[in-house]
């Protein structure tokens, strides 16, 4: 188990060199503009020159990569080219709103979906149909189509939740679940559009193994039989599926961050890719990779916990 | 939409249960008890600030971040004009190669220091050498000597008739020298002005917060306990927290200047931007033919200007064919129509250039640029028998790209300086950032050398001729002059400012 | 674009499931049908674009600009007075192709890798499972912006790097099934027939993934289009070129002056985006929800026939000797006393034609301390008559008609809770198949317990007892440790002795027996009955065995009762039957075993055989 | 005595096991049995005897790890790619599951005609001989045009053995090939394979763990247990009487579809197995 932890963490490493490397490359690939953006459009020729000489713009990449490599071995990934700050602190600071959202999403989404899914699962029929349509209505408009309505109806018309923002959770608790109320929703309804399908599937498969049958003829309840034996089953694809929808709010819910003016990382990696903030930008792959390996590992232990049949020795 | 709107909220708050309830009061529902006494003033800014050191700093919608900490030298009334601060007086020397500036005696820094000629020289010298964005401002500034510990004198190079209005902005700030190379320089800066960032209340990229200086010299300009600055790119988020009371003041496109007034929002108007082309190879190295005067005044008489002021700037702008505001010196009324929409003319300017059959021009376009701005443009100069290929740039790319001497012309808004030295500075002088080929002519040489060599104001009418020489020969393709909207909540007033997209913190008050 | 697509939620259960032509599957779901009628007549309207436009998506008029719908302009013009319509039409090029593009290349690379990878295993499949852990772990709008600002934008472009970062979804499929088809006996065929590799993989591995593969790319389609219309609306795209999400962009700008400009490439989306899905979702339906021959493992093969009646049936076996003799007198006799007695059941499923009976009138009875043999090939309904007596038949099926009770209790018509409380106390179960009949997740000392906590009311440390007590019981040597264990930790004939455990704990009057040895070799098989036998004398239970083997019959049972396509034929006590089997179908099943008959000579008439199963 | 047609010695087979420095799997451990031209071997034995991975590593699906296997003088063990297929022309199969032994995409005909357009007849040669296959498995003609679905499992059954016949072959190794049918089908199936061995003289190398159906079929048995050879020898002398106390044991544990005499033997059994304990 330990060593198993080990090897994993091992290729996570080795995953955030390779995805710090590509992006470090790529971002280089075009990096003539830097000192420009930086200094803005009256600076002169010679600052320009200085500027890119101060960023080290003019070495080899391979020594620019290592440089920014022998730096986050020691836990320093730099200073952003465009703030005045650090990666770490910016990235700090980026890191909550994006969690919020992504891990509120998946909440979010998983209740609903599991909810859904079981019920059709259960029902089938005419209820199964009416779910299924809505769950494709669901991922028929896009959300941040979806948050534009939702912004000028509910935050502004009635005005029940902040239209903007991101309030921290240490500053004020309601505070935070109001500023996360409206782009948790957006993105939870393209989400559950998908997981909820795979809930049903997953729970209809379940609910046709032998062993339901069986565990019904010892005369179990249906609620014991549903919520111990199936829902646990049926969980190990679902958990599969809500991995890869957190994997892709980690970025993916810049969309949304913009709508509401939200501080999240996706947003700020989108502004950093366009200036060229390269620290930024490798910062915040690297921040996002090792959530992913964070997430992948953990998403596996529970599978594992749930399934001892594929339980890591 | 107004009748069913309780039932709305009804259900809305059934079916939200019970986190809402602690939220709902906005600020937009609960008056303020004693608006000058605890006033918050709360900006959607649609820039964000790269670094907090004056030397750093930028002009335009940046100010609003300086402002509050940093007392400049000379302050900018809303009219543009120049009004005591942190100096009382300044004199320009008859030959103009110098400025002595007398300091405001007893004024202190928030860290306790004390403004002196010292603190000001140590500002001036570090804004020079540091580099910043903006270190050409003081370009023409060869050494600042104390004279006493209340007067400093620049000592110029070369006359700069900018020069004091740019001790009005950034070159302006002065900081506390203690600061000067403090780690902290970025983030936490020092300054004698009415407001002190609070950093604890401050995340960088989202939220920037300064409270009041109560020793503040001058207690009229400090209006507000607080004021809290939040970068907000995306201009329809900026609109939804102005329009549901998170933000007081916020910069606006023309386009939802309408949606503005029937939310009920307050629209400010300030003369922004000219808009149009510039012809920035008039020297024809990249493009031989804009080498042509006949063509660049084809594509000036080729351009619809009042179809795309009416369409993209919904009208909210007066056309024009010169590159000066009407509150520069070098503004002469008349060259606004210089060049009107006329097809003909322009083939026959081109025909004149041997270009019968046309040619192309390649320009650079990005999601920037209002999305009916490029095919109206090709639209148009494909009527006279230019084509356009526009090549799409990375909005963050495309400044840079449109100086990197890539494009012979390309679609440019600038602002319109109140001092027009500025602006020569800027696009027309040889070595000016926006001059991006080094375009020079004996006529401009000679013209801005009497520039230069003028008092005040007989410059005035030498800068005149330059702008007339420019327009003639058409070195650019300017179509209007936009007003800029700028919005405000019922909870302030403000006075915009002449010059600046945005206005500045001095002009905003509470709303009585 | 924020859809994460799981290879599973698009994956078939099984390749074996695909025992249909890929058309005729379409073909047969409407909605599927439908929705690729719709797609492909808007790739058609965006190919043949210039024959359907009259204006150029690019060239504007700023005098024309924002007007409505008029019959120069169907859609009305943008604010830069193009035709919308055009631009729809020709939008649908890039967005519609650069989605092509995306998938095009993520299928190029994934199917590729995930074949290779599936079918070769080792360090070919980690070495591509790690990269493809590290495309998926890279951020794509990061990846697609970086691309473009060192590329410049260019639709096309991104949309093959966007193609290379969704390769894994298709990485994953294909190798999940392929690494299962890889040991399907069909592909050992193919290699036992001297095919060679690429023959292997394109006729045998590739036509198992195609539609896994389709309706994964129908879902990742709509993934595609969302991150291209979205990168385009955020104004992170090319805005040169009319694509949706170009158009998206164009009308926020203008939101509120033109707040209609939405609607139409909104629309397109939308339309594109259900089609896709609806597509998606109903062909894969059509992969799950028909009626299916179960799926088995190499080792369970044994009983794989007898558990074809345990499913919805398919054809049956033709009989081998064709119906229409009626049943031998007293074939539906239910002797006084029954503990267990059944009358006139039917049980039916819902078909193409109305519900089709697969128990056609079945009466039984046992009495306490007796056995009765239920037997037949099949499809004879056997299973479904045990299943229907514990009123736990599989979602569709249900009693049509008869009666059934037990011990005294009228069974149909009883209320879901008061039959819930018969189970396990007045009638228990035991499963043909152990180790399908476990939940893997939970430890076996759990899954005994439980019930009898809820069905005996036992504290948490009576039941576990009891449960020890019933392991040592079924002869378990460590009880305890058997306790501890999971299902996969324990054989199949300990498993079996676990699920009897289960069914007699609550001492039921009544037990179903559903081919309990079936699965088991035949030394575990003996030990089995002998343990059966005992309890049944220890508990003087009524037991109902289900089998197909005359030997279990002749072994264990007191009385047998013949099935045949839903009915009994025949029943009596088993001296009497076997001595003197009076039904033709009897006769036949008994002729057809193997008990002294002379080796190595034909067991049945040749005459009559190719006739009947040629009737197919 | 000629030459057997197919020499297993001592043969080994391992897998590896997943995880460091673990020692691999031994399945087969030393199989010494021989298959003569026209001659049928039944292999039985319960699940993990090594029956299956026997039939396995003939047809060079299962590694061999010692030991060799030997085919008409030629060594087989090692054999792939090209040479293997060569051989295959020689050795086919008959899995034990008919639901997945074939292709559910393709027509019975294409099934069928597969192997021997890759052996490379022509595409009209190989349909005609498909004809003439399902015939000789007493199948329509028209079956060829449809798909193993709609077939039940002892004619998809018969479609595997048209599928081994179709090369011709020395030798079929059929792998459980009736355990999955039920007992009609079963007797009509096992009558096919004594047909075809008439007709064709083809030998079998016959899997299963039924010892009656082994003893039906075959000429000689082999018994195995946990991946040994107990006994093997004449059918009749190994399965009426067999020397080994495992043969012993299988044969006793095999109920006998007659209550009198299964009673007798029940009794037989428990005796010996109350001697065996106490021994």
């Amino acid at each position: 188990m330990i060593s198993y932890i080990f090897r994993r963490i091992g290729s996570g490493i080795a995953l955030v060199a390779a995805a710090s490397f590509i992006v470090f490359a790529l971002m280089l690939a075009n990096s003539e503009h830097v000192a420009r953006n930086i200094l803005g459009d009256q600076a002169s020729v010679e600052q320009l020159a200085a500027k890119q000489a101060e960023l080290g713009l003019n070495d080899p990449m391979i020594l620019q990569y290592l440089h920014w490599l022998l730096g986050a071995v020691q836990g320093d990934l730099g200073q952003s080219w465009f703030n005045a700050e650090s990666v770490s602190y910016l990235l700090a600071t980026r890191v909550p709103v994006t969690l919020s959202i992504a891990v509120g999403t998946v909440i979010i989404s998983t209740v609903i979906s599991v909810v859904v899914g079981i019920v059709a699962a259960l029902y089938r029929g005419w209820l199964d149909k009416l779910l299924q349509v809505v769950s494709v209505a669901g991922l028929v408009f896009p959300g941040f189509w979806l948050a534009l309505v939702l912004v000028v109806k509910v935050s502004i018309d009635w005005g029940l939740v902040p239209a903007t923002g991101y309030t921290p959770f240490g500053e004020s608790l309601s505070g935070w679940l109001l500023s996360l109320t409206l782009p948790v929703f957006s993105l939870a309804i393209g989400a559950v559009a998908g997981l909820s399908q795979q809930v049903r599937s997953a729970t209809i498969a379940v609910l046709e193994m032998d062993y339901v049958r069986t565990l019904r003829s010892r005369g179990l309840s249906e609620a014991s039989v549903l919520f111990r034996h199936v829902l646990r089953n049926a969980a190990p694809p679902t958990l599969t599926v809500m991995s890869l929808n957190f994997i892709a709010l980690m970025s993916g819910a810049v969309m949304i961050e913009r709508v509401f003016a939200l501080p999240g990382l996706g947003s700020i990696a989108v502004d950093a890719t366009g200036v060229g903030d390269i620290p930024i930008v490798v910062g915040a792959v690297v921040i996002s990779v090792v959530i992913v390996v964070i997430v992948n590992l953990l998403i596996d232990l529970i599978n594992g916990w749930l399934n001892p049949k594929v339980r890591l020795s | 939409m107004k009748a069913p709107k309780r039932a709305y909220r009804v259900l809305a708050l059934a079916a939200t249960a019970a986190i809402f309830l602690s939220g709902c009061g906005g600020a937009n529902d609960k008056p303020a008890a004693n608006p000058s006494e605890d006033a918050v003033l709360t900006l959607a800014s649609g820039v964000e600030p790269q670094s907090l050191d004056p030397a750093m700093s930028r002009e335009a919608q940046f100010v609003q971040y300086f402002q509050p900490v940093f007392d400049t030298l000379i302050r900018r009334d809303s009219n543009g004009d120049l009004q005591p601060m942190l100096a009382t007086k300044w004199d320009i020397a008859k030959d103009g190669k110098a400025l002595t500036l007398t300091l405001r005696e007893g004024v202190k820094f928030t860290d306790g220091g004390d403004v002196t000629a010292e603190a000001v020289k140590g500002n001036l010298d570090r804004f020079k050498a540091a580099g910043g964005p903006l270190a050409g401002a003081l370009g023409a500034v060869e050494s600042v000597d104390v004279l006493d510990p209340a007067t400093v004198k620049l000592n110029l190079s070369t006359p700069d008739p900018a020069l004091p209005y740019a001790l009005g902005g950034p070159s302006g700030y002065i900081q506390s020298p203690a600061n000067f190379d403090a780690a902290t320089v970025d983030t936490q800066p020092v300054g004698s002005g009415p407001y002190e960032l609070d950093r604890s209340a401050t995340t960088p990229g989202s939220q920037y917060t300064f409270v009041k200086n109560e020793d503040y010299w001058d207690k009229d300009l400090v209006k507000f306990a607080k004021i809290v600055i939040k970068p907000i790119k995306d201009e329809n988020a900026r609109f939804n927290a102005v329009r549901s009371g998170q933000a007081d003041g916020m910069i606006a496109t023309a386009k939802t200047v309408k949606a503005a007034e029937s939310a009920g929002v307050t629209v400010k108007m300030v003369p922004g931007d000219w808009q149009g082309l510039t012809l920035l190879d008039r020297a024809g190295k990249l493009s031989p033919e804009l080498g042509k005067v006949e063509v660049r005044q084809a594509i000036n008489y080729a351009i619809d200007k009042d179809a795309i002021l009416k369409n993209v700037a919904q009208g909210f702008g007066k056309t024009t064919s010169q590159v000066f505001g009407p509150s520069s010196s070098a503004f002469v009324e008349s060259l606004d129509g210089a060049y009107s929409y006329d097809v003909d003319k322009a083939k026959a300017l081109l025909k004149e250039a041997g270009l019968a059959n046309g040619f192309t021009l390649k320009m650079p376009t990005s999601s920037d640029m209002d999305p009916a701005l490029a095919p109206a443009i090709k639209d148009q100069l494909a009527k006279v028998g230019i084509t356009v290929d526009w090549v799409d740039i990375p909005s963050a790319q495309y400044q840079p790209e449109q100086q990197s001497g890539t494009y012979a012309a390309a679609f440019t808004a600038f602002g319109q300086p109140v001092v027009a030295w500025s602006a020569v500075n800027s696009m027309v002088t040889e070595n000016a950032p926006w001059n991006v080929f080094h375009s020079s002519t004996p006529e401009t040489k000679t013209l801005i050398a009497d520039v230069l060599a003028s008092d005040e104001d007989a410059a005035g009418a030498k800068l005149a001729e330059l702008n007339k020489y420019l327009v003639d020969n058409a070195w650019f393709a300017p179509w209007y002059r936009i007003d800029q909207p700028y919005f405000i909540s019922k909870n302030v007033t403000v006075t915009v400012q002449n010059g600046q997209p945005v206005p500045s913190i001095y002009n905003f008050a509470p709303a009585k | 674009m924020t859809q994460a697509l799981e290879p599973a939620t698009a994956a078939p259960k099984s390749a074996s499931a695909q025992r249909q032509g890929l058309g005729s599957r379409i073909a047969s779901s409407p909605m599927a049908a439908i929705s690729l009628g719709v797609l492909a007549f808007i790739v058609l309207a965006v190919i043949l674009a210039p024959l359907l436009t009259r204006f150029d998506p690019s060239v504007s008029d700023i005098g024309q600009a924002l007007l409505g719908p008029s019959p120069e302009h169907w859609l009305g013009t943008d604010s830069a007075g193009r035709d919308v319509f055009s631009r729809i039409v020709y939008g649908g090029r890039i967005t519609l192709g650069g989605a092509a593009l995306a998938l095009i290349v993520a299928m190029a690379i994934g199917v590729t890798t995930g074949l290779f990878a599936g079918y070769f295993g080792g360090a070919l499949d980690s070495s591509v499972d790690w990269v493809s852990n590290l495309l998926i772990a890279l951020p794509n709008i990061m990846i697609l912006l970086a691309v473009r600002a060192a590329w410049g934008s260019n639709v096309w472009l991104s949309m093959t790097v966007f193609g290379v970062l969704m390769a894994p979804g298709f990485h994953r499929l294909v190798r999940a099934i392929v690494s299962g088809v890889r040991n399907e006996l069909y592909v050992d065929a193919a290699r036992v027939s001297g095919l060679s590799l690429t023959r292997i993989l394109g006729r045998h591995v590739l036509v198992a993934i195609r539609a896994p593969i389709i309706i994964y790319a129908a879902l990742a389609g709509v993934v595609v289009i969302g991150v291209q219309s979205g990168l385009d609306f955020l104004g992170l795209g090319d805005v040169t070129v009319p694509s949706w999400g170009t158009m998206l962009n164009e009308a926020l700008v203008n939101l509120y002056i033109a707040p209609g400009l939405m609607l139409w490439p909104g629309i397109a989306l939308g339309v594109v985006n259900a089609a896709l899905i609806i597509f998606g979702n109903s062909l894969r339906d059509a992969l799950e929800d028909r009626p299916r021959v179960r799926r088995r493992s190499t080792s369970s093969a044994k009983q794989s026939a007898k558990k074809n009646d345990a499913v919805t049936p398919a054809a049956p076996e033709p009989a081998a000797f064709a119906g229409g003799q009626s049943p031998v007198p007293g074939f539906d006799e239910v002797p006084d006393g029954s503990v267990l007695a059944v009358r006139g059941l039917r049980v039916g499923y819902p078909s193409a034609d109305g519900i089709k009976d697969v128990v056609n009138g079945v009466s039984l009875g046992v009495r306490r301390g007796e056995i009765l043999g239920l037997v037949g090939e099949s499809g004879s309904g056997k299973t479904q008559t045990a299943w229907a007596i514990l009123g736990l038949l599989p979602s569709g099926g249900r009693v049509t008609g008869g009666t059934i009770e037990i011990a005294g209790q009228s069974l149909p018509g009883l209320s879901k809770g008061a039959m819930r409380s018969m189970l396990g106390k007045k009638v228990a179960y035991i499963p043909q198949e152990p180790m399908s009949n476990l939940d893997p997740s939970f430890k076996i000392g759990f899954q005994l317990v439980e019930p009898l906590r809820k069905q005996l009311g036992l504290s948490a440390k009576d039941a576990k007892a009891k449960a020890l007590a019933m392991l040592d019981r079924v002869g378990i040597a460590d009880p305890q440790r058997t306790f501890d264990s999971y299902p996969h930790q324990i054989s199949g004939g300990m498993a079996q002795r676990v699920l009897i455990a289960g069914a007699v704990a609550c001492d039921p009057d009544v037990l179903i027996a559903d081919e309990p040895t079936t699965a088991l070799d035949v030394t575990v098989q003996a030990e089995v009955l002998d343990l059966l036998r005992e309890l049944q004398k220890e508990k003087d239970m009524a037991v109902v065995m289900v089998t197909h083997n005359f030997g279990v019959v002749a072994d264990l049972c007191d009385r047998v009762a013949v099935m045949k396509l839903g009915q009994i034929v025949e029943q009596n006590t088993v001296e009497v039957l076997f001595a003197n089997p009076q039904h033709p179908y009897t006769r036949m099943l008994l002729e057809a075993g193997l008990e002294d008959k002379t080796p190595r000579t034909r067991l049945l008439r040749p005459v009559d055989e190719p006739l009947q199963e040629a009737a197919l | 005595m000629s030459a057997p047609l197919l020499q297993v010695s001592n043969l080994v087979t391992e897998y590896p096991v997943k995880g460091w420095r673990k020692p691999p799997v031994r399945v087969l451990k030393g199989i010494n049995l021989d298959v003569k031209a026209g001659e049928t071997v039944g292999l039985v034995g319960e699940s993990g005897s090594g029956k299956t991975t026997i039939g396995r590593a003939v047809l060079g699906l299962a590694p061999v790890s010692e030991g060799s296997i030997t085919f008409n003088g030629q060594d087989i063990s090692h054999l792939s790619g090209a040479a293997r297929r060569q051989v295959s022309r020689d050795i086919q199969v008959v899995f034990q599951d008919p639901y997945t032994s074939l292709n559910p995409a393709m027509t019975i005909a294409d099934i069928l005609s597969e192997p021997l357009i890759v052996q490379g007849k022509g595409k009209a040669e190989a349909r005609a001989k498909v004809a003439g296959l399902l015939e000789r498995v007493h199948l329509p003609a028209d079956a060829g045009t449809r798909l193993p679905r709609e077939f039940s499992g002892g004619q998809r059954q018969r479609v595997a053995i048209a599928r081994a016949l179709a090369m011709e072959p020395k030798l079929i190794v059929c792998d459980e090939p009736v355990s999955a049918l039920d007992l009609s089908t079963q007797a009509r199936v096992l009558d096919l394979f004594l047909e075809i061995q008439e007709q064709t003289g083809v030998a079998y190398l016959f899997i299963s763990h039924d010892l009656a159906v082994v003893r039906h079929l075959s000429h000689r048995v082999c018994v195995l247990y946990r991946g040994e050879v107990m006994e093997m020898g004449d059918a009749a002398e190994v399965t009426e009487n067999p020397k080994n106390d495992y043969t012993r044991r299988l044969l006793m544990a095999s109920p006998i579809a007659d209550p009198v005499r299964q009673r007798q033997r029940r009794q037989e059994r428990l005796a010996m197995a109350a001697t065996a304990s106490t021994a």
